[in-house]
C-alpha cells in the first residue's frame, strides 16, 4: 500500500487540504447531531473519517472537472464549493437546500459546480460517470470525470462494465474506490474473492494496480494530481483504491456494533483530520493558525444551520415541477 | 394470538417455514449476521446457521441468479432484495429467467423460490428507495405477485409463498414494517390469491393494497360518519393470482368502484383492475371508476413533499365523495 | 416521396439528425460497422466516422450509461438496446437513474437522449427475444415512449425523439422492420405526442400501436365490408405524452373502445387508457371497453404457436363485432 | 497457452470424444441445411467449429452433473444424451421437440438429461448455474454444474458478480469460456480491455488462470476432469478459457463477412474434428473404423431429421399451459 508521499504540496495547498477536511468533518458532525435532533428525515450517509479523500481529490481537480459519487456524498459535494447552507438545508427537507428537498441526503448534486450527482444505488453511477468523461473526450473540452464509490460496489456488475468501458474507449476518468472495509454491516473480506477489492482487480482491464492509504490527504492528492493528469492527457482511465474507515455506522443510527472495538479505536486514532493537524504543525504552521481556521470552519457550519433551519418547507408545487424539460410533469395532453 | 409487528411476522413466516423444510434456504445482503437493515429476518441466522441463512455481496443478479438455480435444482430459495427499488439491477433474473423457464421448457423447470422485497415510500429516502413496484412484477406473465397489509398476513401469506411451488415476489411495504396486529400462533397459512373484505357497504367498493389498506378503512369510518355513505373495503393482497371474483361480487352490488395505489399513475394494478371491470362488468357500473394514486413523478424526498404526493385518507375520502355524490 | 422500408427510415432519420447536430452521437452492440443486426444503421459509420458511430461492448449498463452521462454533458446521445428484452438487464439506468435524475435534481440536469430498441414478437425467436416492453417504460415517471407503425413516422418521430430535451425510448418493433412506406424526402419531423386519426367511422374507436396499426386498419376494412361496422382507427403513435385527447374526441363520439396491444395481458396501456376513458368519459360509453391483447403467457417460439398467440386481423373483428352487435 | 495433452486418455475415450464430436458436427451440419431450407424458423446459433468443448467436457461429466449453455448451446444438449430428433424438432418447432415447440433453438433443455437450459440473454445463466452448484452443495450431492459462454460475454456485469460469488462460496461450477474471438460482428480484441478475456481475469477472483487449446478434444478433457474433480472435492470453482473458432456466422444465414479470408480459412483447417480423425489414425484406429462411425452418425442425423420432419406442429393447447405449476396459465380466479 501506497503510504508516502510522493511529492511535498506547498503549504498552501497543506492548508487548502487542511481547510477542505475541517470544512467536512465540520459538516458530517452537525449533520449527525441534526439527525438525532429528528431534524433530517428519512436517512443519511456520513463520511466521517473518509474526508481526506474528498478533500484530496476536490483540492486536485479543475473546476470544471465532474464529480460523480454516492449517498455517502456530502464530502464530495462539499469540496466542490457547494454551499453547507444548501447542504444542510437539502438533508432537513428545506426550501433552501440544494434541490428543494426534492432529492434528499443521498442524492446532492450541484451540476453549476461540477457536482454532478449523487447516486444511491450501488454500481450505476460509475457507468454514468464514464459518460462525462466520453463527452468530455468528444468535446475535447479536457474534463475529467471523477468518480467515487465504496468497497462494496467492486462486486457489483456495474463496476466490471464501466472500467472495461472506460479501458477500451480511453476515457478520462479516475475511479476512486473508498474502501472503508464494510459494505453496510457485512466485512468486505466475508463477501470479496480478493483481498484488495479494486486494486487487485485492476490487472483484469490492464490498469495499474494502486492501493494507497485513504487517510492521507498527502498521499491522496499526489495519486489524484498524476490521476487527474494522466486522464487530461488522453492517457485514459485510473483505478485507485484508497484505503480508509467511517467512524459511525452505516447510515441513519447505526450503532456499527458489527465492528470489533479494537478496530474502530484504532482507526478513530488514525484519523486524517487529526493525523494532518500534527503533520502541519509539525511542519511549522502555528496552532493559532490551525485554530483560527478551526474556529472559522465552526462558525460556518453554526450559521450554515441556522440558516438552514430557518428556511421553510419547500412549496407544494415544486413537487409538480421538473419531470420534464419544460418544467412540468405532463404525461398527456 | 400474539401481537407482532409486521417487520417480526416475516421472521416468524421464515422461522415456521425452515423449521419444516429443510429445503428452505434464505440468502440476502446483511440479512444474516446483522438480521436485515430493516430488521426483518433477526434470529434466523442464531436458529438456522450459517448454512441456510447467508450473507451476500451486492450482486443482486448473483442473488437472484443463486435462488434460481437452486429451486431448479431441488432447494427452496427464498431470496432478500433490500429495497423493491434494486430490482431494476437484477430485473433480467425475475422478468426474463425466473418467470420464463417453466413456460419455455415446456413444464420441465420448477422455480419454487420466493424474493421478498421492501416496497414503497413514505420514509423520506427520495426517488431511489420508495417506489413501489409491484406494477412492475404484474406485468410479466409467470411472476406470483404478493403484498400484504398487516402482520398476520405477513405471516400467513410469506408461508404460502414460499410453499407455493411457482416464483412469488413478495413486496413488504416499508411504511408497514413498524405496525403491529394480533397474529395467531402455531402454524399460520394463508392461500395466496383470496381478497380479504374487510368490510362490507353498499353504496362504493374500495380496492386497496399494502399501505393503502388501512388508509382505504380510515376513510371508509370517514365516509360512513360525515358523508353517509357506506363503503366495501377490500384488501387484494395479492396482483397474480388476482382474485377477480371477489372483486366482481362486490362491484356488482355496489356499482361503484374505487381502486387506491400508491405507485405512480401509469399501468398500475388499477388500471388493470379497471379494465377488467369496464371490460366484464360494464352493465353494473352506475358511475365511472376512480383511480387514486401517486401522481406519475418521482417521490420527492421532503416530508412535506413526499406526503403531499401519496394517496392520503382526504384524497380517497374526496375521491369517493365526488363520485357517489 | 421516396419508398423506404422501416428499418431503412430509422437510418434515414439519425442520419438526418447526425447531419444538423454535431452533438447527436450514436452507440450500440454491432451498429457501427456491421450496421445494426437488423440492418438498421448500414452506411452511418461511413458518413459519420468512428468517432460518432460507436461499437460496444456486451455492457448494457455501460452503453446506457455512457448515454446518460454524456446527455447530462451537452451531448445528445443515442444508444440501442439491440433488443427491447434486453432492457432487463440495464433496467436501473433507465428507470432509477435516466428517468428520475432531472426531477430528483430539481431540474438541474438535462438528459436529452433517446434509446432505440427492437421491440416484439412474430419473429419466432421464442421468450426472450419477443417481448412487448413499451409498458415497462410507460409505467415509469419520467420517460417518454414511442412505439411508430410505418417508415414514415419512424423517420419524423425518431427526428422528433433526437430533438426533444427529455429522454426517448423508442420501440421500432421487429415485424414491421421489412414493411415499406412513402417517407417524405428531406427534413421530416413528426410532433411527439400526437396520435394519428387514420380512419374516421362512427360505431367504434378502435386505438393500436405498431404492429397492431396495420392489423387493426385491416379488421376495420373486414368490419365494413362483411359487418357494415364502420370503426375508427387510431394510431397512437406514443405512450408518454399520450394524446388522451384525440383518443377522447372519437370516442365521445362513437361510445365504445377497443384497444390492441401486441403485450402481454396485465397492466398494458390499453388498460390504462381503458382506466382514463372510463374515469373522465364514462357518461359517453355505450357499452364496454374492449381490450384485445396477447395472452398472459411468454410467447412460444414456434411459428403455429406463436402465431396463435399475438392479437390477428380475426381476433380483433371479432372483439369488435361481439362488442357492437 | 495449455496446448499439450497432459493425460492421453484411453481409446474408449478417445472414440467416445470423437464420436460426441462427428454427432455434434452432423447436427450443427444438417441444422444449417434445414435452416437454408427454412424449416427452422426463427433463428439458430451453430457451434460448428466448436464441437471439441462441448465433446470435451460432454465426456467427462457424471451423469448428474449439470449443463448450462447459451443459445449457442445445440451441441452442449446433445452430448449430455438428449436425441437429435428431439434437438432437430425443437428447431423446426415441431411435436416432437425437446419443449414442443415452446422455447426454440435457443432455449433447448432437458432436466432429465442435466441439461438444465440454454439461455438466450448474455450473462445471466452464469449467476443461475452458481445457483445450482449451490444446490449441489447444500445438499452434498457431488454433483457439479458446468456453465458454458462466449468470449463476449466476459463484458458484461453478471460475468462480474458471477464469478465472484462462486468463489466466495466455494461453490462446485466450472466456468467454460468458449472464445471463438468474435462476440456477433465485433471482434472480441476491439471491446476487450484485456488480450485473453477470461483467462486475464482470472486473477480478479483470485483464480488460476487457465487458457487451453479448445480445439483440441483431449486437452479440453484432460482440463474438465480436473476442473470437475476439484470441484467435487469441494475445491471450489474453476474458469477455463478455450480458444476456438465458429466456421459459420454468428446466428442465421449470417455469412461472417467481418472476418478476413485467411482467418477463417486458418481456422477451418485447424478443424477440431480433423485434427481428431488424424490423431486417431496415428494412434492405431483403423481408418475402417472411423468411417463406419461416420456413416453411423449420418444415419442417425438423417433418421432425426426424418422424424422430426414428420412431426405435426405441436398442438394449439399447449401455447396455454404450465406457466404455473399446476399446468395452467390462469392469472385471476
Ligand atoms: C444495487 C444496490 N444494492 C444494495 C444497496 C443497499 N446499500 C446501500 S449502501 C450499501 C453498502 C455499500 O457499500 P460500499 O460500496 O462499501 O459503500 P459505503 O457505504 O461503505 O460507502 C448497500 C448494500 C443499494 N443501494 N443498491
Ligand atoms: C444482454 C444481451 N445483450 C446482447 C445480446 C445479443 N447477442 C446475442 S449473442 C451475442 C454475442 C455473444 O458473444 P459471445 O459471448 O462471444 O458468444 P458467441 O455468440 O460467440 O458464442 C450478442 C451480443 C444478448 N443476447 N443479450
Ligand atoms: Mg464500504
Ligand atoms: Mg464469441
Amino acid at each position: 500500500m501506497e503510504t508516502n508521499t510522493h511529492t511535498s504540496p506547498d503549504q498552501e495547498t497543506r492548508l487548502r487540504l487542511f481547510s477542505l477536511m475541517l470544512a467536512c468533518r465540520g459538516l458530517q458532525t452537525r449533520a449527525f447531531d441534526l439527525f438525532m435532533q429528528n431534524l433530517v428525515k428519512g436517512t443519511t450517509h456520513l463520511g466521517t473519517g473518509q474526508e481526506a479523500i474528498a478533500s484530496g481529490f476536490g483540492a486536485a481537480m479543475r473546476e470544471d472537472d465532474y464529480t460523480f459519487c454516492t449517498y455517502r456524498g456530502h464530502n464530495h459535494t462539499l469540496v466542490r464549493g457547494v454551499s453547507m447552507t444548501s447542504i444542510l438545508g437539502e438533508l432537513m427537507g428545506r426550501d433552501c437546500g440544494l434541490m428543494r428537498g426534492k432529492g434528499g441526503s443521498m442524492h446532492l448534486t450541484s451540476v453549476e459546480h461540477g457536482a454532478m450527482g449523487s447516486y444511491a444505488i450501488i454500481g450505476a453511477h460509475m457507468v454514468i460517470a464514464a459518460g462525462a468523461a466520453w463527452s468530455a473526450q468528444y468535446r475535447e473540452s479536457g474534463q475529467v470525470a471523477v468518480c467515487f464509490f465504496g468497497d462494496g460496489t467492486t462486486n457489483i456488475g456495474a463496476f466490471h462494465e464501466a472500467l472495461n468501458f472506460a479501458v477500451i474507449w480511453k476515457l478520462p476518468v479516475v475511479f476512486v474506490c473508498e474502501n472503508n472495509q464494510y459494505m453496510e454491516y457485512t466485512a468486505i473480506g466475508d463477501v470479496t474473492a480478493v483481498k484488495n477489492p479494486a486494486a487487485d482487480r485492476a490487472s483484469a482491464y490492464g490498469l495499474e494496480s494502486i492501493l494507497i492509504d485513504g487517510n492521507d490527504a498527502d498521499v491522496v492528492h499526489a495519486h489524484a494530481s498524476a490521476a487527474l493528469e494522466k486522464a487530461r492527457q488522453g492517457g485514459g482511465p485510473t483505478l485507485i483504491e484508497a484505503v480508509t474507515y467511517r467512524h459511525g455506522g452505516h447510515s441513519r443510527a447505526d450503532p456499527g456494533k458489527y465492528r470489533p472495538d479494537e478496530e474502530v479505536a484504532k482507526w478513530k486514532d488514525y484519523d486524517p483530520v487529526k493525523i494532518y493537524r500534527a503533520r502541519l504543525l509539525e511542519s511549522g504552521i502555528a496552532e493559532s493558525v490551525l485554530e483560527e481556521m478551526e474556529s472559522a470552519t465552526a462558525a460556518r457550519v453554526d450559521a450554515a444551520t441556522e440558516t438552514a433551519s430557518n428556511s421553510p418547507p419547500p412549496p407544494l408545487e415544486i413537487a409538480h415541477q421538473d419531470v420534464w424539460a419544460d418544467g412540468g410533469v405532463a404525461w398527456r395532453n | 394470538m400474539a401481537k407482532l409487528s409486521y417487520r417480526e411476522a416475516v421472521a416468524a413466516a421464515l422461522a415456521q417455514e425452515m423449521r419444516r423444510d429443510p429445503s428452505v434456504v434464505f440468502l440476502g445482503e446483511d440479512v444474516a449476521a446483522a438480521g436485515g437493515v430493516f430488521k426483518t429476518t433477526e434470529g434466523l441466522l442464531d436458529e438456522f446457521g450459517p448454512v441456510r441463512v447467508r450473507d451476500t455481496p451486492i450482486s443482486e443478479q448473483a442473488i437472484l441468479g443463486a435462488a434460481m438455480g437452486a429451486a431448479m435444482t431441488g432447494l427452496r430459495p427464498v431470496a432478500e432484495i433490500m429495497f423493491s427499488d434494486f430490482f431494476a439491477v437484477c430485473w433480467d433474473i425475475v422478468a426474463n429467467q425466473i418467470a420464463k423457464t417453466r413456460y419455455m421448457t415446456n413444464g420441465q423447470c420448477a422455480l419454487p423460490l420466493v424474493i421478498r422485497s421492501a416496497n414503497g415510500g413514505g420514509s423520506r429516502f427520495g426517488a431511489q428507495h420508495s417506489q413501489s413496484v409491484e406494477n412492475w412484477a404484474m406485468a410479466v406473465p409467470g411472476l406470483k405477485v404478493v403484498a400484504p397489509s398487516n402482520p398476520a398476513d405477513v405471516k400467513g401469506l410469506l408461508a404460502a409463498a414460499i410453499r407455493d411451488p411457482d416464483p412469488v415476489l413478495f413486496f413488504e411495504q416499508k411504511s408497514l414494517y413498524g405496525t403491529k396486529g394480533e397474529v395467531p400462533e402455531g402454524e399460520h397459512v394463508v392461500p395466496l390469491g383470496q381478497a380479504n373484505v374487510l368490510r362490507e357497504g353498499d353504496d362504493v367498493t374500495i380496492v386497496a393494497l399494502a399501505a393503502m389498506v388501512p388508509k382505504a378503512q380510515k376513510a371508509a369510518d370517514v365516509l360512513q360518519a360525515e358523508h353517509g355513505i357506506s363503503a366495501t373495503v377490500i384488501d387484494l393482497r395479492c396482483l397474480v393470482p388476482l382474485d377477480t371474483s371477489t372483486v366482481f361480487k362486490s362491484v356488482s352490488a355496489t356499482g361503484r368502484l374505487v381502486t387506491v395505489e400508491e405507485n405512480p399513475r401509469l399501468c398500475g394494478w388499477g388500471a388493470e383492475l379497471s379494465s377488467l371491470v369496464s371490460e366484464e362488468l360494464f352493465w353494473d357500473l352506475e358511475g365511472p371508476i376512480v383511480r387514486i394514486t401517486t401522481p406519475h413523478i418521482p417521490l420527492p424526498s421532503a416530508d412535506f413533499l413526499e406526503d403531499a404526493m401519496l394517496p392520503s385518507v382526504e384524497k380517497i375520502v374526496s375521491g369517493v365523495v365526488e363520485l357517489v355524490d
